[in-house]
C-alpha cells in the first residue's frame, strides 16, 4: 500500500535520476564538463515537463472517459443505452471507444470559419479558451506530496486563471459574426462575472478558516477526524456545506454546464458562441470546457471534501490520490445528474439568482465561518453558524423563489 | 441587412440609431418544433416585435383534398398533426358523416372515443417532454414522456397496422374492429398510466426553475383569447370554459362522465398544468368507455367507401382535438371528390396570438410561450 | 566540436532568466501601442488584454505573485469585459464617430490629443510622485517577506498603514459606480 | 411549507430512480424500452403493415390474382401505381398485368388499394428494411418483386389472410354451384340443342372463377 502510495511520486523520481544518469554518463564519454548549474537546471526543466505530460495526459484521459461516461450516465437516466457500440473490431467494450471516434469525426470535419469573420480572433479564441483551462489543474494537490507545482496563492492563481476563458469566450461570440454568437458570448460574460464573486467569496472562506490560499495547506487543515470517525473535512460544517453548494452552484456556472448552459443554451441561441465553429477548433473548447470543469471540480474537492482525505479512518490503505480522484468522480457525476434533472435558467432569473440569492449568501457564510472560528469549533459553534447561515437562506429563499411560486397555490376550476 | 458586429456595436445591426437587434429564429432552428420561423426585433434580450412566418412546410393538403377521391383524403389527414392522427381521422369522418348523413354503430363510436383519447394522453404526455425541451432541460422528461407515448403507439399499430399514419377512421365507422385482447391491453396499460404521470408530477411541477420559467410567462386574459378564436388547453388555460366534447357532445361523450379543468391566471405553467389534468379526466373517460363499450357492428354496412359520393351540400364537422378545435369544412357538389375541403387547424389560429403573448418577455421565454402553445407545423402550415 | 559545445555551455547561462522579463515586457509596450493605433475598438480591447496579461506575468516574474494574480484577475477578468460590454451596448452613432485620431488629422482634434496628453503626463507625473515620494518607496521589500506569505504582509499592511487610502479608493469607486448606474439610468429613460 | 429547493431535490431522486431502475427494469419492459435494432430485431404486430404486394397461388405467373382492372392506380391517394395489361399474341388483351410497378419512395402505406382491391390480390407486405443507395430505380417495385406467394401472406398476416382464402373458397364453390346448376338448366332446357351449344357450355364451366368474383364482392 505504500508502494500505491508512492508510486507516482517514485515514478517521477525514477525519471529523473535515469536522466541525471544519462547526462554523467554522456558527459563522462564525452569528457564535456558541465557548469555547476547546468544538472540542477536541466533536471528542473525535465520535472517541469513530466508535470505537463502528465497533467495534459491525465486530463486528457479523462476527458475522453468523462465525455463516454456522461453520454453512458444521462442516457440512462433517460432509460436509453447511450453509445454502446464503438469499440476495438468486434469486441463493443460497452462503448467505450466511443470518444477515438468522436476524435476521429472532428478531426476530419471540414473546419469552417464565416466568410464575414474576424479571421484572426476567430483563430485565437479556441486557445485562449484551452490555454487557461490547462494550466489551472497544476496548483491541485492530487495526493500527499503530489503538487504539481507548489504555490502559496494557489487559490487566487486559480481564479486568475479561470478569468481567461471569459475573454475566450467572447472572442469566439464576437469574432463569429452571428446573432446568436453574440448573444451568447454577452450572456457567458455576464454569468462569468456575476457567478465569480460568489465563487471567490465561498473560496475566501476556506481560506479564512485555513488561514492559507495554499490548496495544500488546506487539505492539510481538513486531515483528522472529530470522535475519531467524523472526517474534520469543511463541508461537514454548517457554513463549509453552504459554500460548499454555492461553490459548486458557481462552479457549474462557471464551466457553462446545464442549469447554467445559457450562453450556448441550445433552444435558444443554436449553440450560442459556438455556432459558428466546427471541426478541431469546436473539439477544442470542447475539450477546454471538461478540463476547466474537472480543474473546478478538484478545486471543490480540494476545498471542501478534504482534497485527498480519506473519509474514514481504517480506509486509509488506500492511496490518496486514488481518493482524490474518486471524488472527483463523484462530484463530476453529480454534475451530469444536475444536467439530467434540470431546466435552464432565464437570463434575468439567473442574474437575480447569482446577486440577490448567492451573493449574500456566501456572505452569510463568510460571517458563520468566522464566528465558528473564534467561537472554539466546539458543539456551539456549530450552532451559531448554522443559525447565521439557516436564517438568510430561509429569508432569502421565500423572496427569492416561493413569492410567487407554489404550484399548490394554483387553483384550477372543473365544470362539469 | 447585414449584421457586422466587428465594425459596429452590437445594436448596430438594424441601422443607425436603433438600439435593437433583429433575429431570424428559424426555420432552421432548433426549438421552433419544425420548419417555423419568427422575425424577432430584440432590445437587448427583450422582444420588442415578433412576426410569426409560415409556410415552410406547406404541402398543397386542402388542394390535393380536392383532387382526390373523398377516402383518398383520410390517409392524407393523418399527416396533418402527425402527433396524433388518430384525431384528425376523426375530424375528417365527423365532417362526412355529417355531409352525407351517415349514422355510426355504436361500438364504432366506443372505438373512436377510446383511441381519441388514447391520442390526447400520448399527445400531451409529448407536450410535457416537448416544453421541457424548450426550457433546456438535457431531454429526461422528454425520454419518459416518449417512452410512455410509445406504449401507446404500440397499441395503436396492434390496432391500425402503423404506429403513427394510421388511417384507421371510415365514414360511417371504424376500418377494423379491435384485435382480440386489444382492450384488455389497453386496459392495463391505462391503469399504469397515472403512476407514471405521478412520477412525471414529482419531476417536473415542483421544480424551482420550471416554476420560474413558466409562471407569469405568457399570460393571456380570456377575452383575448376568445378574439383570437383559441381553442383547446389554450383556451381554457385562460379561464374559458369552452370543450366541443361539452358544447357538441358528438360521438358518446355525452354518456361519459368527465370534467372540463381550465386555468385561472392563463399563463404558460396554467397551460402546462392543464394537460396534466386533462390526461386525468382522459384516464377517467377511457375507464368508462372500456366498461361500457358494446358488441356490434364497426362499420355502416350501408357506406360504399369506394367510389362514395355525398349528396351535394355543405359542411363543416369538428372535433376536440388534442390541441384544440379540429374541423373540416367540405362543400360537395355530388361528385367523387369534394369541391372544397378546407381544414380549421387548432395549431395555427392558436399561433396567431404569438406575438401579442411574447412581447416584453425575454428571448428564451419565447421558445417556452411557443411551446406551450403546443403546435405542430404539419398542421400549421398543411 | 568538442570545444564548441564547452565553450557554449560555459556562456552566462544561469544569468539568462533576468533577461526573459523581456518577452513580456517587450509584449506589454507592443500591445499597449496598438490598443491606441487599432482601428477596430474590440481589437483595442483585445490587445489592453494582452498587454494586462503581460504586466501580470512581469509582476510575477518580479516575485509578487499576489500582485500578478491580483492583476490577472482583477484586469483580464473584470476590467476588460466592462470595457467590452461598454463598447458594445453603446450606441452606434457614437462609436462610429470615434474614429482613430491619427488618421483624420484637424488642428481641433489636434488640441484636443494635445490637452489630452498633457492632462496624461499630468496624471503620470503625479503618480510617479506619489510613488517616489511615498515613505516606503526606497526601502527594499525584505525578501523573507516576499517568499513567504506576501498575501498575507500585504493583507496586513492594507489594514494598517495604508487603511485610509484604502477606504478612500473604496467611496470613490462607490461613488463611480454610482454615477455610472445613474448615467445608465438617465439613457434609459431618454 | 416547502423548503425552497427541495422540488430540485424530488426531481433529481426521479432521475436518480429512473437510472437505477434502467438497470433492474429491463425484464418488464418498464425503464429500458430501447431495442438494440440489428440484433434485436422487432416482433412486429400482425396487423404491421409497410407496402403493398402481389399475391398468387401456386405460379407466380399463372397463379397471379390480380387481372389489371386498375381499380388501385385509381384509387391509390399518392398515385404510386403504374399497370400495364397484358396482351397475347394477337393483341387481345388479356386479364392479367404486363407491368405492375409500385414506387415505394412514393407510396405511404395507406392500405387503400387493399381496401378498394375485388380480387383480394393486392395486400400489405411488413417487410421494413428497404434502403438503398439510389433514391430512384432501387426503391420502383416491379411486378417481379412485388409477386409473393399466398404461403408468404398466410405467413405474415395469418388471420387475415384465413379470413380471405375463406372468402375465396367460399366464392369459389359458390361459383362452381352456379356454373353447375346454370349448365344444367342450360342442359335440361336445351337438351335437344347442337353439339355446339355443349361445347360452349363446357369451356365456360372450365373457364377460370375469379372473373366472376365482383359480383360477389360488391
Amino acid at each position: 500500500m505504500n508502494f500505491l502510495e508512492n508510486l507516482p511520486l517514485a515514478a517521477k523520481k525514477l525519471i529523473l535520476d535515469a536522466v541525471e544518469w544519462v547526462c554523467n554518463w554522456l558527459c563522462a564519454k564525452t569528457g564535456i564538463k558541465l557548469p555547476d548549474w547546468a544538472m540542477p537546471a536541466l533536471l528542473t526543466l525535465v520535472s517541469i515537463l513530466i508535470v505537463i505530460v502528465t497533467i495534459i495526459a491525465v486530463f486528457m484521459v479523462m476527458f475522453a472517459l468523462m465525455s463516454v461516461f456522461e453520454r453512458k450516465i444521462l442516457a440512462r437516466m433517460q432509460n436509453r443505452y447511450g453509445p454502446n457500440r464503438v469499440g476495438f473490431f468486434r469486441w463493443r467494450l460497452c462503448g467505450l471507444f466511443q470518444p477515438v471516434a468522436d476524435g476521429i469525426k472532428m478531426l476530419t470535419k471540414e473546419d469552417i470559419v464565416p466568410r464575414g469573420a474576424d479571421k484572426i480572433v476567430h483563430f485565437l479564441a479556441p486557445i485562449a479558451m484551452v490555454a487557461p483551462a490547462l494550466v489551472l489543474p497544476v496548483i491541485l494537490p492530487y495526493g500527499r506530496g503530489m503538487v504539481p507545482i507548489e504555490l502559496s496563492t494557489g487559490i487566487l492563481f486559480f481564479f486568475a486563471m479561470g478569468a481567461g476563458t471569459e475573454l475566450a469566450v467572447f472572442m469566439a461570440g464576437w469574432s463569429s459574426n452571428n446573432k446568436y454568437s453574440v448573444m451568447g458570448a454577452m450572456r457567458a460574460i455576464a454569468q462569468m462575472i456575476s457567478y465569480e464573486l460568489p465563487l471567490v467569496m465561498s473560496a475566501v472562506v476556506v481560506a479564512l478558516v485555513a488561514g492559507t490560499l495554499s490548496p495544500n495547506g488546506i487539505v492539510e487543515a481538513q486531515a483528522g477526524y472529530s470522535f475519531g470517525i467524523i472526517p474534520k473535512w469543511f463541508v461537514l460544517t454548517p457554513w463549509g456545506f453552504v459554500a460548499c453548494l454555492l461553490f459548486y452552484i458557481g462552479a457549474l456556472a462557471e464551466s457553462n454546464r446545464c442549469p447554467f448552459d445559457l450562453p450556448e443554451g441550445e433552444s435558444e441561441l443554436v449553440a450560442g458562441h459556438l455556432t459558428e465553429y466546427s471541426g478541431f477548433k469546436y473539439a477544442i473548447f470542447f475539450m477546454a470546457e471538461y478540463v476547466g470543469m474537472f480543474a473546478i471540480n478538484g478545486l471543490l474537492v480540494t476545498l471542501f471534501l478534504g482534497g485527498y482525505q480519506s473519509p474514514l479512518p481504517f480506509l486509509e490503505w488506500i492511496p490518496s490520490w486514488c481518493w482524490f480522484f474518486g471524488k472527483l468522480a463523484c462530484v463530476a457525476f453529480s454534475m451530469v445528474w444536475v444536467r439530467a434533472t434540470l431546466p435552464r435558467f432565464r437570463i434575468d432569473q439567473m442574474m437575480q439568482f447569482a446577486w440577490k440569492f448567492m451573493l449574500p449568501m456566501s456572505f452569510a457564510a463568510l460571517i458563520a465561518a468566522a464566528t465558528w472560528y473564534y467561537a472554539g469549533r466546539g458543539p456551539a459553534a456549530w450552532g451559531i453558524s448554522a443559525l447565521i447561515v439557516g436564517v438568510p437562506y430561509l429569508v432569502l429563499g421565500r423572496l427569492c423563489f416561493t413569492r410567487r411560486h407554489a404550484a399548490d397555490n394554483r387553483r384550477y376550476l372543473y365544470s362539469e | 441587412m447585414s449584421f457586422q458586429p466587428h465594425t459596429t456595436s452590437l445594436s448596430k445591426a438594424n441601422g443607425a440609431g436603433a438600439s435593437t437587434l433583429d433575429v431570424s429564429l428559424g426555420p432552421q432552428h432548433p426549438s421552433t418544433h419544425g420548419v417555423f420561423r419568427m422575425n424577432v426585433r430584440m432590445d437587448g434580450e427583450t422582444i420588442v416585435k415578433l412576426q410569426p412566418v409560415f409556410g415552410y412546410l406547406h404541402r398543397n393538403h386542402e388542394k390535393l383534398a380536392e383532387k382526390n377521391s373523398w377516402l383518398g383524403s383520410m390517409p392524407y389527414t393523418d399527416r396533418l398533426d402527425y402527433i396524433c392522427p388518430i384525431t384528425n381521422n376523426w375530424a375528417y369522418a365527423v365532417a362526412v358523416e355529417k355531409l352525407a348523413g351517415i349514422e355510426v354503430p355504436e361500438r364504432a363510436e366506443y372505438i373512436r372515443v377510446i383511441v381519441g383519447e388514447l391520442t390526447r394522453i400520448q399527445n400531451h404526455t409529448a407536450f410535457l417532454g416537448f416544453i421541457l425541451g424548450d426550457m433546456g432541460a438535457w431531454g429526461s422528461a422528454l425520454m419518459y414522456a416518449f417512452r410512455e407515448r410509445e406504449k401507446i403507439l404500440d397499441l395503436f399499430e396492434w390496432l391500425t397496422g402503423a404506429r403513427m399514419m394510421v388511417n384507421y377512421m371510415r365514414f360511417g365507422g371504424v376500418r377494423c374492429d379491435l384485435p382480440v385482447g386489444w382492450l384488455e391491453k389497453a386496459r392495463a396499460y391505462v391503469e399504469t398510466y397515472p403512476a407514471f404521470l405521478d412520477e412525471m408530477e414529482q419531476l417536473l411541477t415542483g421544480n424551482e426553475i420550471l416554476l420560474a420559467r413558466l409562471q407569469g410567462v405568457g399570460v393571456l386574459s380570456g377575452e383575448r383569447a376568445i378574439n383570437g378564436g383559441l381553442s383547446g388547453p389554450v383556451l381554457r388555460a385562460s379561464g374559458v370554459d369552452y370543450d366541443i366534447r361539452k358544447v357538441d357532445g358528438y360521438g358518446v361523450y355525452p354518456r361519459l362522465n368527465f370534467r372540463i379543468p381550465r386555468g385561472t391566471v392563463g399563463d404558460c405553467f396554467d397551460r402546462f398544468m392543464l394537460r396534466i389534468l386533462e390526461i386525468r379526466e382522459s384516464i377517467k373517460i377511457l375507464q368508462q368507455a372500456f366498461a361500457q363499450i358494446p358488441e356490434g357492428p364497426t362499420l355502416n354496412p350501408a357506406v360504399k367507401q369506394r367510389g362514395f359520393k355525398p349528396p351535394a351540400g355543405e359542411a363543416y364537422g369538428r372535433i376536440e382535438g388534442p390541441k384544440g378545435e379540429l374541423g373540416f369544412h367540405l362543400i360537395s357538389e355530388g361528385g367523387e371528390k369534394p369541391y372544397r375541403y378546407h381544414v380549421r387547424p387548432p395549431s395555427l389560429i392558436n399561433l396567431t396570438l404569438l406575438e401579442e403573448m411574447c412581447l416584453g418577455t425575454k428571448i428564451a421565454d419565447v421558445m417556452v410561450i411557443l411551446g406551450s402553445i403546443d403546435i405542430v407545423l404539419g398542421e400549421v402550415d398543411r | 566540436m568538442h570545444d564548441l559545445l564547452q565553450r557554449f555551455l560555459s556562456l552566462p547561462w544561469d544569468q539568462a532568466p533576468q533577461w526573459l522579463f523581456l518577452i513580456p515586457a517587450l509584449l506589454m509596450l507592443v500591445a499597449a501601442a496598438a490598443a491606441v493605433m487599432l482601428r477596430n475598438l474590440i481589437h483595442c480591447a483585445l490587445c489592453l488584454t494582452l498587454s494586462f496579461i503581460a504586466l501580470g506575468v512581469l509582476f510575477i516574474a518580479l516575485g509578487a505573485e499576489f500582485v500578478g494574480f491580483v492583476q490577472l484577475l482583477v484586469y483580464v477578468g473584470a476590467v476588460t469585459m466592462l470595457i467590452l460590454f461598454a463598447i458594445l451596448l453603446t450606441p452606434a452613432s457614437e462609436v462610429a464617430a470615434s474614429n482613430n485620431p491619427f488618421r483624420s488629422f484637424s488642428l481641433s482634434k489636434a488640441v484636443n490629443a494635445a490637452g489630452g496628453g498633457v492632462v496624461a503626463l499630468l496624471v503620470l507625473g503625479g503618480l510617479l510622485a506619489a510613488i517616489f515620494f511615498s515613505p516606503h518607496a526606497r526601502e527594499a521589500v525584505p525578501p523573507a517577506i516576499a517568499a513567504t506569505a506576501p498575501a498575507a504582509a500585504i493583507g496586513e499592511n492594507l489594514l494598517t498603514h495604508t487603511l485610509l487610502p484604502l477606504q478612500g479608493t473604496a467611496i470613490l469607486l462607490t461613488a463611480a459606480l454610482i454615477g455610472a448606474a445613474l448615467l445608465a439610468k438617465e439613457e434609459k429613460q431618454s | 411549507m416547502n423548503l425552497p429547493g427541495s422540488g430540485i431535490i424530488k426531481g433529481m431522486a426521479v432521475t436518480a430512480l429512473n437510472m437505477i431502475g434502467s438497470y433492474f427494469d429491463r425484464a418488464h419492459a418498464k425503464r429500458l424500452t430501447t431495442e438494440q435494432y440489428p440484433e434485436e430485431r422487432p416482433t412486429l404486430v400482425e396487423t404491421s403493415r409497410s407496402f403493398p404486394f402481389l399475391v398468387f397461388d401456386g405460379d407466380p405467373e399463372a397463379g397471379i390474382r390480380c387481372v389489371a382492372c386498375k381499380i388501385c392506380e385509381k384509387e391509390c391517394p399518392p398515385q404510386c401505381i403504374y399497370i400495364v395489361q397484358d396482351k397475347d399474341a394477337n393483341g387481345k388483351a388479356i386479364r392479367r398485368p404486363r407491368v405492375f410497378d409500385i414506387d415505394i419512395s412514393v407510396c405511404m402505406g395507406c392500405q387503400i388499394c387493399v381496401e378498394v382491391c375485388p380480387f383480394e390480390s393486392i395486400r400489405m407486405d411488413n417487410i421494413y428494411e428497404v434502403s438503398s443507395y439510389n433514391r430512384f430505380a432501387p426503391l420502383v417495385l416491379h411486378k417481379e418483386q412485388l409477386l409473393k406467394s399466398n404461403a408468404y401472406y398466410n405467413q405474415i398476416h395469418p388471420t387475415e389472410a384465413a379470413e380471405t382464402d375463406a372468402r375465396i373458397e367460399a366464392a369459389r364453390i359458390k361459383k362452381a354451384a352456379a356454373a353447375k346448376a346454370t349448365a344444367e338448366k342450360v342442359a335440361a332446357a336445351k337438351a335437344a340443342a347442337a353439339k355446339a351449344a355443349e361445347e360452349k357450355a363446357a369451356a365456360e364451366k372450365a373457364a377460370p372463377e375469379k372473373p366472376s368474383q365482383p359480383e360477389q364482392n360488391a
